[in-house]
């Protein structure tokens, strides 16, 4: 999650939109299998054993297997919808406006927007995240983390069985100028919870020499951001670990393959930091596949803001993601003064 | 099996992947590699691999000593390959305008109070703290990744980098 | 699978299409991984800890989970190809051709075929069809089943470990006349291995009175086709319960997702026996949502024969897949005699 | 949770689904439901709910005592609701051509030897026999389908049955 929170506390201050809708509703649970039904509007979620069920108005359906639905919540809930559009799959997902949010089916996919069969209404991000929030940590049974990589969580499926509050409910992580800095986020050990990853096991874990100068102990410093990741224990959720202004160094440790199809705003830069990861690059509106990148350690690209990425690695990998985090930015969006790639030559 | 290689790249060793384009143009990815950068550039030229607005992140050879920068805001350096030392110094009088993006390159070394030094080796990020001046040095040829603002030490020569 | 000998039989007696490839090669165990690659004409196949990994000429490349691979390569290995189209995902699949089949790359996705990017090869059925079983054998470690449930098998992720042959040797049920006959297709029982399936606990098990005066016992016969259904230990796998000329019954116990999208060649009916499945229908050549349908017992309806239908159920369903087995309709097919629906009014 | 009800259907208790269309014609997808098929149809009345070339499948309400018919080639009947009596004869003399497809209605009791009796409730599957006469019986309402060859007594009604 890489949203800093000036972006947030300044749109919750702006007006509503005229057709924004607020009604949100935690249903009852069901008799069969013990999970609670959830309404946004006039969007209705229920998940049995297998499947979450998604409905909209004029016979609107959508069924999505449980495991990916999670793992693409869990993602919306904690990145507060992150920049841009949030795909879980080909038909559902979120638009963040920062401070609203467009809940969708469709939208984003060709054969439905042609057909007229796309919906979506627009949320206060204040209605729909509280509302999300309650579905994860309600569907979320013990023993299944969906933050986790598969081999190391349990199974998500089956009817109603305990909760994993501690899983659904981790704090985001996001350094308010560097991890280490003296107040700031602190470096991980085995000690505060973090050990190494089994697929990091040879990761240096020494740390740099730092030699503060009397007086300069709180600037003079540095840390083993190598060493950091890799403890992360979750996977495809970036966090910040140095500030630039807007500029956002969010790196995160990426195994198996992302939840979501991501649709940025604004352009996106990647650094693979270690091992490899394939994104798969399709188009933001239409959902057609543009690209196919490999991106091996010391590769660099940008992701425009006209596609979606979805990213696959074997090998738990580490990841720069390298976010803008402007609050200038969506109004250029807005205006269509924003860059599609943000270098020509 | 079980017993995990994680692949870091070096000067000396990487991998460089790529687009492959199903229908798209492949600069839209301004796809590069620090490593092959660094390879081709002169010590200590700060070549912009990432750019967004006014931000960039710069990647250089570290090589021998760097010259003297000074930078009104913070900068944050991180190590991609090989060990490099980071001076920290604090200028008796400001040698930046507040307002000045990017980092600054000076003549010589400014009057100032030491404040202290780095060691890092790969992996490792530093903070080159705002209003502060610094000077690197590698001992062998290495790499890294500085996070900052452009300003008047920022080479950009995508031409060159990426792919196209 | 419900294709009958006497087709395949057929088929094979024609002369091979003069752009048939036959190369395919197994390739060596790879190192890191334990698992072998394959090479089918110029698509090569490699497994790793959570995908497989599929490349063509001129840069094609697809990453897919290697669960959904899995759980697709089974049942195209165990069908034989099936009728028509295989679709594994939304980019590579097989195409039946009835002693020829072809492997394909974006063939059937507007997005890849619009951009010319879609890439095929013709193989004789006997050189793709052994070289998918070993692929299956090789990637299937132990205590993974294909076949199965999610909540009723492991997980197939990580590095090789074993195997589970036979998970994936199960031969094919395909009565010849009915179940149950002398010397056809035995009933189910706790006894010849095949338990009641948990989701099935509650079906009548008692068999019909079945009274033959003497001389007659080979024709007097009848058996629970329900009580069969509830003992299958395999799920989206239809086998033959019983034959009217090419007119064959192939009912299937359903459960969690349909692991291919199929695109018959002809017209296929669903007669849904008990709970309810929900389909989604895609168009054949283009991938794109046409429609969902949803079915519940006693529902009966047509797949056309330019769709391609994916089905999913949450309790484990029955579903009566009826299928025309008939020889002459390839060649209706290929001489578009066909008809995409069996029934107008 | 645990315990799970499996979902028949029968004629007092049915919930069809449906067809929803994002872009198409319901009538492509021939959607009927078996139960209501029977529950609107006259006792017998074997009316087709699947077709595919020659092949259909026939759903019929099953009512008090069937016509005798025969056909020349297997058929099958499979309980869906209720209980429902097969009776088999072996007729003495061939009653339909042996390309005959489909059943055909006798009008009385053939002559020939006493195959045999099913009695069959829901879920099970019977063989009607190539060549033989069958007759069916059912004490209360019951749904039956027959996998058959579309013959003189098959009714196709697809407007009266289907989504459109
Ligand atoms: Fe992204
Ligand atoms: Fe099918």
């Amino acid at each position: 999650m890489a949203i800093l929170e000036s972006a947030t506390a300044a749109a919750a201050a702006k007006p509503l939109s005229d057709n924004v809708v607020t009604h949100a509703e935690v249903g009852p649970i069901d008799n069969a299998t013990g999970y609670r039904t959830f309404t946004a509007g006039d969007f209705h979620f229920r998940r049995d054993e297998y499947f979450a069920r998604i409905t909209w108005p004029a016979g609107g359906s959508h069924v999505a297997p449980i495991d990916a639905f999670l793992r693409a919540l869990m993602r919306d809930v904690a990145w507060g919808f992150f920049y841009g559009t949030v795909n879980f799959d080909d038909v559902v997902g979120t638009v963040n406006h920062y401070g609203e949010v467009t809940l969708f089916a469709g939208t984003y996919n060709d054969a439905y927007r042609d057909a007229g069969r796309d919906f979506s209404q627009r949320f206060p991000s204040e209605v729909l995240g509280p509302l999300f929030k309650e579905m994860i940590t309600d569907w979320t049974n013990a023993g299944y983390d969906p933050f986790a990589a598969p081999m190391e969580t349990g199974v998500p499926w089956g009817a109603k069985n305990g909760s994993n509050l501690e899983a659904v409910n981790r704090v985001r992580v996001a350094a308010r100028r560097m991890v280490g800095l003296p107040g700031d986020t602190p470096v991980r050990t085995d000690d505060n919870g973090f050990p190494v990853n089994r697929m990091f096991a040879d990761v240096d874990q020494r740390q740099p020499l730092v030699e503060a100068e009397p007086g300069f102990e709180g600037e003079v410093s540095a840390y083993n951001l190598f060493g950091y990741l890799s403890r992360s224990d979750v996977t495809w959720n970036p966090s910040v670990c140095s500030v630039v202004g807007e500029s956002l160094f969010c790196p995160t440790s990426e195994e198996f393959s992302l939840p979501v199809d991501h649709g940025n705003d604004r352009c996106e830069w990647f650094i693979t930091l270690s091992d490899e990861i394939v994104w798969d690059i399709r188009d933001k509106v239409t959902g057609r596949p543009r690209a196919k990148l490999v991106a091996k350690a010391g590769d660099v690209s940008c992701m425009p803001a006209d596609i979606r990425h979805k990213g696959y690695a074997d090998k738990r990998a580490m990841l720069l993601v390298w976010e803008n985090a402007s609050n200038r930015i969506p109004e250029m969006i807005a205006a269509g003064e924003a860059p599609n790639v943000s270098v020509t030559w | 099996m079980g017993q995990y290689q994680t692949r870091f790249g070096s000067m000396a060793d990487y991998a460089k992947g790529g687009v492959a384009i199903i229908n798209d143009d492949p600069k839209n990815y301004v796809f590069s590699n620090v490593f092959e950068v660094a390879e081709k550039s002169a010590p200590w030229e700060r070549v912009a691999v990432a750019k967004n607005f006014e931000y960039v992140i710069e990647a250089a050879r570290a090589e021998g000593t760097s010259p003297w920068y000074a930078c009104a805001h913070d900068e944050f350096v991180l190590v991609m390959d090989g060990q490099v030392e980071v001076h920290l110094l604090k200028p008796a009088t400001p040698l930046v305008d507040a307002g000045q993006q990017g980092a600054v390159e000076l003549a010589d070394m400014p009057d100032g109070a030491k404040m202290g030094r780095l060691v890092l080796e790969r992996g490792h990020q530093g903070l080159l703290p705002a209003g502060s001046a610094y000077r690197l040095h590698a001992d062998n040829v290495s790499c890294v990744l500085i996070q900052t603002i452009a300003g008047p030490v920022t080479v950009q020569k995508w031409a060159d980098i990426c792919q196209s």
